[in-house]
């Protein structure tokens, strides 16, 4: 009898560790909320640094993973710790005892409307990151009209490193991501005027500079140090929006018809819930607290309990991929160890 | 004939234009070169040794010296004995200026006398002569390698006809000497000929056809010749005097400049000078395509092809009629019209000002980026026990020569008057400088009487020499990078070396001293950007590492933080060099 | 009209819709460099000029992105084209040809 | 603009706010600026509605000009507002209403800070007790008068004679809302509405028939701004800042311009006529202005009552052209007919904008 190892999330950290896991000669169980695999990834146009697409990337791991027991529209009802073991009851009615749990939960993307003074969802015209990837997938959404936009921007950091909006963290992919999908934009709108109000430019990644060069050299973006204080809707419907720019050290203001905010990563609210009926503690930042935020960035402080991906905190594709591998590896050590 | 009359009238206009475009001053200096007999010598030696001999060519590449030479001196010569011939046969045509050139055509003469057999025989080796020349250059044609160039210029349409009718001219002279040689007399070679003519060609009716196709080719030859590179002819003969008048350029396309344009030849020999030449896409950036495209007046390429060069002065260095490719384009920068103007009135001197010691230290704007060298200096100055003040140990005013590069004459002089002033009030009689940008401008530009003007390299090897300074002789091997503007741009060659030799082995790079290859950061460009940059960089440094040497020394901040950026091996200023093996 | 003693003060807020961008356009094409600038204010640091005057290459890649001529003018008369500013520029940009190509574009209007 | 969107907003910041038993604390400069609009209040509160409002002659200023000018410290005010609180612990009541957006803001904060430093609150206790051997409670519940007539706006409306509605057309009128700073910028959970889209008094112009307007700079401060009004010398800036207010609301074409804040109305009605003189230029039709009401005149207005009675004869901007649109009989005679029927003689009137 092959163990069992039940995994929370079928994103990318929750599929890439089963296919691991599989191959290590376990058994895992994803356990996925939504109707479809590849967590927020599978809403996701292209991927950074090399603009592959994010679907090809879904697909490969979903098919790596296939051999894995996988429960879509189910979550975690509740959880009972039995001696050094957990059983857990499934909503769609099955149950599973493990002895190792992995959490690949993932994160929630910032509720942009809390940014009130930006006005996603009361003005026509502004959208977040999501929404502007669903259009690169879908081709439909009524903010972006066929022509393209007259003038467009991207507000880095909604939600993210903001205090008022609770959560003080970097969120570590929005300013590439903006970068990225500015260049997208202009790549389909060249006369479309894209600028950037940023606060920092945080690229840190493989090649993510060359991708910042070459959306200021080749596709003439227009990046404005400054955080956009307030957006107000004029007499055409058209966004009037207001910044410092910190480098003139004056205000500046720009009408534009389209405007996209780069929500930031926050925790995953419903996992709190999952992770308060295990007792396992939240870090400061407001996700899953690791054993050690360096040595240890995958393990839980509770036996037989690991993490992959964002519920640690905003990762990046290749990271989270990465650290459900050495989870994936992790585990099969920890189960070896435990056998002896 | 006609055409000949079309060369001459067209080359007296020529001359007159370009000597009256000359400023008043500049031509009153010219004509009394022309008659002061020291520079009369001179031009006349010149002349022979430049137009005829080609004595510059044949330093560089014997096969390439020979070609030309033999057939510039060998038609000069054809021409010599040609006219003395008539003059002596039929003094009475002497006048006409075409008769020489047909002679055999028109006179028949025998070789049974002495003299007449003595003139067969020159008139024929000198045919001959030309005629290798001729060889060479078709075979140049297509192997230029080996002839040590390894990219020759792309000629223009004009240019094949001039080249083709040049290759014709003597071929064809041979081919009409040979059919007439029986009638007329010959020597060796046209006698031969003559016979094997006659082998399978008697009729004397193919004499006709020949003299005419011999005196056609001459005849388009000449008449193209205005409008292709071979103007070099005589404009170098024009050339020659003005500049041994000491004439320099001081307009962009009339005067001197015009005569170097027009003196040049379209040899491309600096095609293969020039350090922006590893990139293929700059080889028409280079100045024999700036000297066409001046004759075209191509304004829009002259720009291009002037802004973008980086100045270092090799084309000049090597070019053998000297024409100044980096004057040539710092004349035509000046001819830009800037709606800013810079002015620095506003400037005030006085908060600059510096307590004069005897010895005054000047690092330059560079040097502030290189602190390694002032830093090397000041403790060197130091050791030596030499008292010094630091002009511009805050920083100063830029000595004006990239300024000066970039045509902006006006502005560049208002900084050289507030150095000047701020020298002047320091009460220094030795100016001691870094950077061989600063050393370049302060001696030509600046006008400080009295003070002494010397390059960091120089200064060392005197305090060596001077015993000041004791050196501790390593082991390493040194390979000196001479900095452009240093030696290219103000003769130092020599001290720097001198100096290397006291502190460990010296070695040389594959092209040095006047063919050093420029760093690639030169301030002279003012469009080359960063990244077009770097192969120039790389080739520079290939050059200087092929004796294996343990470190690049230059002596030259700005050499030194290019050289920095892409060397396998340390890059260090000899200051640096000097003050690490100094006792 | 009365005079009250104050004036309805013009904005300084920069309007970016009504900014007059030709000028930077212009120096765009002749050398797209312009836009690689980070404002990182190396070249504005090491400038001898910027001693004696407010010469900022920075602040006059800035000026001309916000359409504000005016104050470029000012900084540029001051240049001494000494190319220390291409040296320590982080991004490669050609500053002396940016420069050269400013004053020559610029138009007064 | 996605209405549904703002609803949501709305949603999250409403307020309990008590029905009955409030404690009124006046302005100290509305009643010279618009003499109707506090009696108004009253008149609503207390004979409209029939609810319990008292008020006491013996209280003050709240302190909060001279504090935002930086002329007195923070303790002097605190100490003043907690005998304003002593007061209505005296009368014995627990809700305490401003008709001042300033004071409101004031009370809000001070009472935020006593949270955060209860050792201040002790300090100021002590003082207060020092001066004038008073003690106080703090209320239990704050409002500032316009969150009353945002409560009672449907009763109102029920009452209604006359709605927001262009008479001649049957088009809701375009009402221009402007919200004082201190409303709820400062503490956005205060306001009905919040900070970014505040709704106290879209609600009443929405219950009375208008359409409110929502133009660019809807958040911007009307340009008093304390300190740089009362020094002439920054005078420009303040009047630069109404004049910003007026060009972006202009292209809407608003008929009527309301506010809760004391200073708002005052210098958005009267920078019209000094923009007027200085730049030539008028916002309103016919070359008027665009009258500038307080949700006091509003209502009243609404309700029924006399124009001149409500005190809007001491408008700069002349109001004639609104009630014509909305239908609301008057007397031109009466317009300068003093409350004891002397003639208090027609004012001279301006060069460039149209007054009647």
């Amino acid at each position: 009898m092959k163990e069992n190892i039940l995994i929370i999330g079928g994103g990318i950290a929750g599929l890439e560790a089963a296919a691991q896991l599989f191959r290590l000669g376990y058994n895992p169980i994803i356990v996925e909320k939504e109707d479809h695999l590849g967590g927020h990834v599978a809403g996701w146009n292209r991927l950074f640094p090399d603009m592959s697409p994010a679907e090809d990337l879904v697909a490969r791991l979903t098919e790596a993973a296939g051999e894995a027991n996988i429960f879509l529209n189910t979550r975690i009802a509740f959880v009972n710790k039995l001696k050094d073991s957990y059983n857990i009851m499934l909503t769609n009615g099955i149950s599973v005892i493990t002895r190792i749990l992995l959490f690949a939960t993932g994160f929630s993307l910032f509720d942009a409307s809390k940014k009130e003074e930006y006005g996603y969802g009361v003005y026509d015209k502004v959208m977040t990151n999501r929404d502007l990837e669903n259009w690169f997938n879908t081709g439909q959404d009524e903010r972006i009209p066929e022509e393209g936009p007259r003038a467009m921007g991207f507000v880095h950091c909604v939600g993210s490193r903001d205090e008022k909006a609770k959560n003080p963290q970097c969120s570590k992919v929005c300013c590439i991501t903006a970068v990225k999908q500015a260049i997208e934009m202009k790549q389909k709108f060249p006369d479309a005027m894209v600028y950037c109000f940023y606060m920092d430019l945080r690229m840190f990644g493989k090649k993510y500079e060359d991708f910042y060069i070459s959306a200021q050299r080749d596709y003439g973006v227009r990046f404005i140090r400054g955080r956009v204080s307030e957006v107000s809707e004029n007499i055409e419907g058209n966004l009037v929006v207001k910044a410092e720019d910190t480098l003139s050290g004056k205000p500046i203001k720009v009408t534009l018809d389209l405007l996209v905010l780069m929500s930031g990563i926050v925790c995953n609210q419903e996992i709190c819930k999952s992770a308060a009926q295990l007792s396992l503690p939240m870090d400061s930042d407001g996700f899953l607290k690791s054993r050690d935020n360096v040595a240890d960035i995958i393990e839980s402080p509770k036996e037989g309990i690991f993490y992959a991906g964002a519920c640690t905190g905003p990762k990046t594709v290749p990271e989270t991929l990465a650290e459900a591998r050495s989870a994936a590896l992790e585990i099969h050590n920890y189960i070896i160890s435990s056998r002896k | 004939m006609i055409g000949m009359i079309f060369i001459l009238s067209y080359c007296l206009v020529a001359l007159v234009r370009i000597i009256m475009q000359l400023p008043g001053n500049d031509r009153k200096k010219f004509f009394i070169s022309l008659v002061t007999p020291k520079t009369m010598a001179k031009n006349i030696r010149d002349i022979f040794c430049d137009c005829l001999f080609h004595v510059k060519l044949w330093k560089r590449n014997k096969l390439l010296g020979y070609m030309h030479s033999s057939i510039a001196f060998g038609w000069f010569m054809l021409i010599v004995v040609g006219h003395i011939e008539v003059l002596l046969y039929t003094p009475h045509r002497a006048k006409l200026l075409y008769f020489p050139i047909f002679f055999r055509y028109f006179v028949a003469e025998t070789e049974e006398t002495m003299r007449g057999a003595f003139f067969f025989f020159l008139m024929d080796f000198f045919l001959l002569m030309v005629l290798s020349g001729i060889f060479l250059a078709m075979f140049k044609r297509i192997q230029s390698g080996v002839f040590g160039m390894r990219r020759t210029t792309n000629p223009s349409f004009l240019d094949l006809i001039g080249l083709y009718s040049l290759w014709a001219i003597f071929p064809l002279r041979l081919l009409a000497e040979g059919f007439t040689a029986d009638i007329s007399g010959g020597s060796f070679l046209t006698k031969s000929l003559n016979y094997v003519l006659h082998s399978f060609l008697s009729d004397h009716a193919n004499m006709l056809p020949a003299w005419w196709a011999y005196s056609c080719a001459l005849g388009i030859f000449l008449i193209v010749l205005p409008f292709t590179r071979y103007m070099h002819i005589p404009a170098e003969i024009l050339l020659i005097p003005l500049r041994n008048a000491g004439i320099k350029i001081r307009n962009a396309r009339k005067g001197l400049a015009k005569a170097e344009v027009y003196a040049c030849p379209s040899c491309g020999l600096c095609i293969d000078a020039c350090p922006m030449g590893v990139m293929k896409t700059h080889i028409k950036d280079t100045t024999v395509y700036l000297n066409r495209q001046i004759r075209r007046n191509n304004e829009r390429r002259i720009e291009e092809i002037s802004d973008k060069c980086l100045l270092c002065g090799k084309c000049t260095a090597i070019c053998p009629v000297g024409v100044e490719g980096d004057k040539l384009r710092i004349a035509q920068r000046s001819l830009r019209k800037y709606a800013i103007n810079q002015d620095y009135s506003g400037i005030d001197t006085d908060q600059l000002h510096v307590k004069g010691e005897k010895v005054m230290y000047f690092a330059g704007c560079m040097t502030a980026l290189t602190p390694a060298i002032s830093k090397a200096m000041e403790s060197l100055l130091r050791k030596a026990g030499v008292s010094y003040s630091f002009m511009d140990r805050d920083g100063g005013i830029c000595c004006g020569r990239p300024m000066l590069m970039a045509g902006r004459f006006d502005q560049a002089r208002q900084m050289v008057e507030k150095n000047t002033e701020i020298i002047k009030a320091s009460g220094a009689d030795t100016l001691l400088l870094s950077c061989p940008i600063c050393y370049r401008i302060f001696r030509e530009k600046y006008r400080l009487e009295g003070i002494r003007i010397i390059h960091h390299t120089e200064y060392i090897a005197e305090l060596i020499r001077q015993g000041r300074l004791s050196m501790d002789k390593g082991y390493t091997k040194y390979v000196f990078h001479d900095p452009c503007e240093l030696g290219r741009g103000c003769g130092v060659y020599e001290e720097p070396r001198e100096v290397l030799s006291y502190a460990g082995e010296l070695v040389e790079a594959t092209k040095n001293r006047k063919e050093s290859i420029c760093c690639g950061g030169s301030l002279g460009s003012l469009t080359l950007g960063f990244d077009k940059r770097k192969s120039m960089t790389e080739n520079a440094l290939a050059n200087l590492t092929e004796a294996s040497p343990d470190v690049i020394a230059t002596a030259c901040p700005l050499c030194r933080s290019t050289f920095v950026r892409y060397a396998d091996r340390p890059v260090e200023d000899i200051a640096e060099i000097i003050d690490r093996n100094c006792i | 009209m009365i005079d009250f003693g104050f004036k309805i003060s013009p904005s300084s807020a920069i309007n970016m819709d009504n900014a007059d961008l030709s000028l930077y356009e212009k120096v765009r094409e002749i050398e797209p460099d312009i836009s690689k600038c980070i404002a990182c204010g190396s070249c504005s640091a090491t400038c001898p000029a910027g001693r004696f005057s407010g010469m900022s290459v920075r602040k006059c890649i800035l000026d001309l992105q916000r359409g504000k001529k005016n104050e470029v003018k000012k900084m540029l008369s001051c240049c001494m084209l000494c190319g220390k500013c291409t040296m320590v520029c982080p991004r490669g940009i050609n500053t002396r040809h940016l420069i050269l190509s400013i004053c020559k574009l610029y138009k007064e209007d | 603009m996605i209405y549904q969107g703002k609803q949501k907003i709305w949603a999250d910041y409403q307020k309990e706010i008590p029905d009955d038993r409030w404690y009124y604390v006046r302005s100290c400069i509305r009643q010279n600026f618009f003499p109707g609009a506090e009696k108004m209040f009253m008149e609503i509160c207390r004979n409209v509605l029939k609810k319990d409002f008292y008020e006491s002659a013996s209280h003050t200023t709240c302190g909060g000009i001279a504090y935002h000018c930086d002329t007195i410290p923070q303790e002097t005010v605190m100490t003043i507002v907690a005998r304003q609180f002593a007061l209505m612990t005296e009368a014995g009541y627990e809700n305490y209403v401003a008709s001042c957006i300033t004071s409101f803001g004031n009370y809000i904060e001070i009472l935020e800070t006593w949270n955060e430093f209860p050792e201040l609150e002790a300090k100021i206790r002590e003082m207060l007790w020092k001066a004038c051997r008073r003690e106080f409670n703090k209320p239990k519940y704050v409002a500032h008068a316009s969150d009353l007539i945002y409560k009672y706006r449907n009763l109102i409306a029920e009452r209604a004679k006359y709605r927001l509605i262009n008479k001649n057309t049957g088009e809701p009128l375009k009402v221009v809302e402007h919200i004082g700073c201190h409303y709820s910028k400062m503490f956005p959970s205060k306001g009905v509405g919040g900070a970014e889209y505040p709704y106290v008094l879209c609600g009443m112009v929405e219950a009375w028939g208008g359409n409110v307007i929502d133009y660019p700079e809807r958040r911007h401060c009307c340009g008093y701004g304390f300190r740089q009004y009362h020094i002439k010398a920054n005078r420009g800036y303040s009047i630069s800042n109404t004049h910003k207010k007026f060009e972006s609301m202009e292209p809407y074409h608003p008929d009527m311009i309301i506010t809760n804040c004391p200073g708002c109305p005052y210098f958005m009605d009267r920078w019209q006529y000094a923009i007027a003189e200085m730049e030539g230029k008028t916002y309103g039709e016919n070359g008027y202005g665009i009258p500038v009401f307080t949700y006091e005149e509003v209502a009243g207005l609404v309700l029924g009552y006399d124009p001149w009675d409500l005190g809007l004869q001491l408008h700069q901007v002349a109001v004639e052209p609104l009630l014509d649109k909305m239908g609301i009989e008057y007397d031109p005679k009466r317009k300068y007919e003093g409350l004891n029927h002397k003639d208090l003689l027609k004012p001279e009137l301006p060069g460039v904008l149209r007054c009647c």
